[in-house]
């Protein structure tokens, strides 16, 4: 069954990015027709609720956009679209102030009552805005008002997109392919515009940090309509994830990098500290350099029981550890463990996906009528992404969708009829399980996560490499043979999961196939076959597209529009910090 | 120390709409184990049929809340271990909402009444202003920050009584909500507020029970807010300011 | 109960007193206009207010009055701890003060029944 | 239950608790020397005082009961607000019908 709907804007998405969209595309024309759709209820899924440490953004005295700007440009080892840089730094400024003055956040101050910024890694200014360290929720719940606020923005929760469906003539989008995860009823909604906002999600990895639901579904989709991604090899691993063992769901969360700040221990299975083998700065050492010592550490098979190592703070003093920590300390015991006083498993964690889809500094793409903001676009953080500059991403071009879009509609009035035949398509795709005998979908899982763990993770090889992408293959094959009983396809996870892991196969094989195409050791990229980041000034960014099933890798020159490498905005006096 | 646990769990899961049933599966027992994990089981080991509802896994999307062993809870920060009783869970949709599948409750009701308190900012300067001066260690700050992380989880609202017998009542989290606003020295939208609150299904219907107070994941503290809310919109009602 | 909601959470000391309280205001509510009735009878002459007043005398009828009066007494604290939560600032020792509010009604009502 | 109802049932309340203490600790004055009509009736008779506090007792009374029963037969009887209402009405003239009777009775008789 097909049930249709029509509206001139779908945006994908309630993270900042989605959300955003919404109310710039109400502020830009207010007698056009929104309708915003969400895997899981509005605002309360997605990844933008969950940012801890903050946001980024030059608005405290003594910064400035430029040094904002070299920071990002740095820090993405000279890999990020500088326009897309350029405007995300630039934008956040007045993206913070609109939090702020219209939407209703209320960012931490200092004791005089300004703006208070906090450091955070891999910058020259502390400007780290945050409402303490729960900064997310205060971001999106802000949103999620504004938006319920507006009946004019049609709500379509608990709504996964399976397709993006292309007009009969192939040249647009003519709008998506859904089902309604509470009935299993598919739902094709006609627009005029579409918005990807789907907030990427590394969750193919055996730890990772993002929220549950998030399982690249933008980036697959965006892949099956021939659409190019890149920096896909770009993913970035969170040094301290909890290990709670098997079956745990809270397995792979973070736990706060202030621990390591702190003065935490990191020790391994045989109760050594090991960070000073690896670095003089021991366990202050980055975020890329801990994750990787953790990873040889554990390949060592020098872990705790559980496959992990272990992060201790009892030596700072539990009483003073269960003050400061007080929300880190609380989620341990949830799951069982003592922080303050005891040792507490981790492991690192896949954390953020620097790689999406290709994009203009207006978020449109190769795909007129298709826009795309957040996590699932590529370009604004190249090698690595700047702690805070994540949720300043996605509410920059989310607002910047959010304007766009209206015009785009007025200048292509209209709506398309859609490929009839690439709807039934989708359709008979996600069905595909039904018509199948059963099968171990979390089998596959299992096997799925350990590969791209062991194999396209953390530490990379040609070899690790080339028997991934076979694993993945097979996997994939497998995938395609499990089956799932149809009694009843409302609210049905079993069949969700089946959808989520065909997404997460397809983008795990991008991933690698960038991975082994990247011969340099880049950010959050490392190859231990090519350890060296290589010629900065002939930079390349990884273009992958998939042309009749199988992927096309290309390499495409970075163009260092505002800077070049060894150049500053700077002045010397300024660069000296 | 971790008390001995036996090696399984007796866990009766709701299954149906409104006029379901409780069925009852046996789960192994972990160290490190929440009741979302407990329910994660049963789907992917025991009844891959079975419905629930989670996003970030570890309190912050408040996605999770399910009624286990009588008492609303957010599951993915509730180690088992706290609530098993007797060998034994029994865990249920969040109450007060209409129930979808399973263990998944329709929050929109939650939501609209969010919406009724007026618990959204209304501004009164623009993106192209600075930011407003407010000092934090003044008294409406710390108020507003006393209740604003709340994480809408639904466990308050499920666990009032009031909300239970009188389908107009906003509830606690709304009127929480609320209340951060009247304390939030930029909004410009009192007024109204205040007036809506102050109205039919306002926060003159909450008798104080606690049961917000005393389960919210979040250590908030809504019965205060309420009180907050009453003592203020009664002055505003004494000085004649209510519309 | 059946349903999706076995509504078995809180029953604790605040929550029993709140309902306490509610039971005993529809009590009085019930009890006052009785109360009235009886006054009211004076209109017809203080013998028939004597000869109900004597009635009153009766052990079983003592005993309601008593727990009429014990019901006052309850309703009072039980309204004034709603009155300190909603006016005064907020304090954590809720139960306490609860238990010791249903001590001080016992307390009346013995020393009530004790007296007469 | 809104603001102004609101007012009402605490203010009520408030004002009841004075009244209630020296009601109570009238009755046990009275009840020690053994409760008669005649006791009753000589203390009230005529007082202008005791007439002016019991009618606000009752007034109070009426006014804080009769919201109270509204609030209960709407959370635990399921009324619509409407006759709840109704309900509130009729208790509040019963309650201030018979009390300002027996005020009468009492201070007159
Ligand atoms: C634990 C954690 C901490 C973080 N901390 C920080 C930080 O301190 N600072 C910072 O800058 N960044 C941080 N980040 C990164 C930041 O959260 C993200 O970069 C950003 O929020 C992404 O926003 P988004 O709108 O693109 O996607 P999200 O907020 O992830 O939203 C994605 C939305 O798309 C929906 N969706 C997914 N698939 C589908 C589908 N098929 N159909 C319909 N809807 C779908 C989801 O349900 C969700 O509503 C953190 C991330 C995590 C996981
Ligand atoms: C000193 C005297 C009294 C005080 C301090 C007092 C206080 C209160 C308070 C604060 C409430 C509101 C409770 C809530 O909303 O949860 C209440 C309710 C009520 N009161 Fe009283 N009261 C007093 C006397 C009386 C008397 C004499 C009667 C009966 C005639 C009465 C009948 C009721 C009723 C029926 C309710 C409604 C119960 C409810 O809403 O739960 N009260 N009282
Ligand atoms: S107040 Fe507490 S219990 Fe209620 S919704 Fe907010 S976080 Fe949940
Ligand atoms: S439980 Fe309900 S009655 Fe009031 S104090 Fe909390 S809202
Ligand atoms: S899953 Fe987000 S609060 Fe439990």
């Amino acid at each position: 069954m097909l049930e249709r709907l029509q509206t001139d804007i779908l945006i994908l998405g309630t993270g900042g990015a989605g959300l955003f969209a919404a109310l710039h595309a109400l502020q830009a024309d207010p007698d056009i027709g929104i309708t915003i759709a969400s895997k899981g209820l509005l605002g309360k899924s997605g990844c933008t609720r969950m940012v801890q440490g903050g946001y980024n953004v030059s608005l405290i005295p003594g910064d400035s956009v430029e040094r904002h700007f070299m920071d990002t440009i740095e820090g993405g080892k000279w890999l990020p679209d500088q326009q897309l840089a350029w405007t995300l730094v630039e934008k956040a400024v007045e993206r913070v102030r609109e939090l702020e003055n219209e939407i209703g956040c209320f960012f931490d101050r200092n004791p005089d009552g300004s703006l208070h910024g906090k450091a955070f890694a891999g910058q020259t200014f502390d400007r780290t805005v945050h409402k303490g360290d729960l900064t997310g929720i205060e971001i999106i719940n802000r949103l999620m008002e504004q938006v319920w606020a507006r009946p004019a923005i049609r709500r379509l929760e608990e709504h996964r997109a399976v397709a993006l469906i292309p007009a009969k003539d192939g040249a647009s989008v003519a709008g998506v392919l859904m089902i309604d995860v509470r009935t299993g009823v598919f739902r094709f909604v006609q627009a005029k515009a579409v918005l990807l906002a789907t907030g990427g999600g590394p969750t193919m990895y055996r730890y990772h940090t993002p929220s549950g639901d998030k399982s690249m579904d933008g980036l697959a989709m965006a892949l099956r309509l021939g659409l190019p991604l890149r920096d896909m090899e770009m993913v970035q691993f969170h040094p301290t994830g909890v290990l709670a063992g098997r079956d745990t769901r809270m397995t792979g969360t973070i736990i706060e990098e202030g621990l390591r700040g702190a003065g935490g221990y990191l020790i391994n299975g045989g109760n050594e500290r090991f960070m000073f083998t690896y670095d003089p700065r021991g366990e202050r050492a980055t975020r890329d350099i801990v994750s990787r010592a953790m990873f040889e550490e554990m390949r060592a098979g020098r872990t705790t029981k559980e496959g992990g190592l272990y992060i201790s703070m009892g030596h700072l003093g539990p009483e003073k550890v269960r003050k400061q920590f007080k929300g880190m300390v609380e989620r341990c015991a949830d799951c069982g463990f003592d922080l303050a006083g005891g040792l507490v498993e981790v492991v690192p964690t896949a954390h953020y996906l620097m790689g999406g889809v290709i994009c203009a500094v207006d978020t449109s793409t190769e795909l007129p009528g298709l826009f795309v903001a957040g996590e699932d676009a590529g370009g604004m953080h190249g090698a690595n992404r700047l702690g805070g500059n994540g949720v300043a991403n996605s509410t920059v071009f989310g607002g910047i969708a959010g304007d766009v879009m209206p015009g785009w509609i007025r200048s292509n009035p209209g709506h398309r009829a859609p490929d009839e035949s690439a709807i039934e398509a989708g359709i008979a795709a996600a069905t595909h399980p039904f018509r199948q005998k059963a099968g171990d979908v979390n089998g596959l899982r299992e096997r799925l996560l350990d590969v791209m763990w062991d194999d396209v993770g953390i530490i990379r090889t040609a070899d690790s490499l080339g028997r991934g992408l076979a694993h993945l293959d097979a996997i994939d094959g497998e995938l395609h043979e499990a089956g799932i009983a149809d009694t009843d396809r409302a609210f049905n996870l079993t069949w969700h999961d089946w959808l989520n892991l065909k997404n997460l196969v397809a983008t795990s094989k991008v991933i690698a196939a960038a991975a082994m195409r990247r011969q340099n050791s880049r950010g959050a990229h490392f190859r231990t076959d090519f350890p060296d980041e290589g010629d900065l000034p002939t930079s390349t960014f990884t273009m992958v597209r998939e042309e009749h099933g199988k992927l096309q890798i290309a390499e495409e020159p970075v163009q260092f529009t505002i800077v070049k490498p060894g150049e500053s905005l700077l002045k010397s006096k300024d660069a000296a910090e | 120390m971790t008390p001995e646990v036996a090696e399984t769990v007796e866990v009766s899961l709701w299954r149906g709409r409104e006029d379901g049933r409780y069925q009852t599966f046996t789960v192994p027992l972990r160290q490190s184990q929440t009741v979302l994990d407990i329910v994660t089981w049963v789907q992917r080991h025991a009844d891959p049929t079975l419905s629930y509802r989670f996003a970030c896994r570890v309190g912050v999307c408040g996605s999770c809340a399910m009624t286990v062993n009588g008492k609303p809870r957010w599951t993915c920060r509730t180690h088992v271990s706290k609530v098993v009783d007797d060998g034994k869970l029994e865990i249920g949709p969040l109450a007060n909402l209409p129930v979808i599948k399973d263990l998944t409750a329709d929050m929109a009701p939650f939501f609209e009444k969010w919406q009724k308190a007026e618990g959204r900012f209304v501004p009164s300067q623009t993106r192209a202003d600075n930011l407003a001066v407010v000092s934090p260690e003044s008294a409406e700050r710390r108020t507003a920050d006393a209740a604003i992380e709340c994480i809408n989880c639904g466990v308050c609202y499920a666990a009032c009584d009031t909300v239970r017998w009188n389908d107009s009542y906003m509830g606690p989290a709304a009127l929480n909500r609320a209340w951060t606003l009247v304390n939030d020295v930029r909004d410009a939208g009192n007024r109204s507020r205040l007036s809506a609150v102050a109205s039919d299904g306002g926060c003159h219907n909450c008798h104080s029970h606690q049961s917000c107070e005393q389960l919210c994941p979040a250590n908030l503290n809504p019965t205060a807010s309420i009180a907050g809310l009453k003592r203020r919109t009664m002055q505003a009602y004494i000085k004649g300011e209510l519309g | 109960m059946t349903g999706p909601h076995n509504a078995a959470y809180r029953r604790d000391a605040l929550w029993i007193f709140a309902q306490i309280h509610r039971v005993s205001g529809v009590l009085l509510a019930i009890f006052l206009p009785v109360h009235f009735l009886a006054l009211g009878l004076a209109i017809e002459g203080e013998a028939r207010l004597q000869g109900f007043i004597a009635w009153t005398q009766n052990p079983f009828v003592k005993l309601a009055e008593t727990a009429l009066l014990f019901t006052l007494a309850v309703h009072l604290l039980g309204g004034l701890r709603v009155l300190v939560i909603e006016n005064l600032p907020w304090r954590p020792q809720q139960k306490q003060m609860a238990l010791g509010a249903a001590a001080i009604a016992a307390v009346v009502a013995v020393a009530f029944l004790l007296s007469v | 239950m809104n603001v102004r109802l609101y007012f009402l049932q605490r203010a009520t309340a408030m004002l009841m608790v004075p009244l209630i203490i020296v009601h109570v600790v009238v009755i046990f004055y009275a009840t020690r020397r053994g409760l008669s009509a005649a006791e009753i009736l000589s203390r009230t008779r005529g007082s202008l005082g005791w007439a002016t506090y019991y009618s606000l007792f009752v007034i109070a009374a009426t006014v804080h009961a009769g919201i109270g029963v509204r609030t209960v037969s709407i959370e635990w009887g399921g009324l619509r607000p409407r006759s709840a209402d109704a309900v509130m009405w009729g208790m509040g003239f019963a309650l201030l019908v018979l009390g300002l009777r027996a005020v009468t009775a009492v201070v007159l008789a």
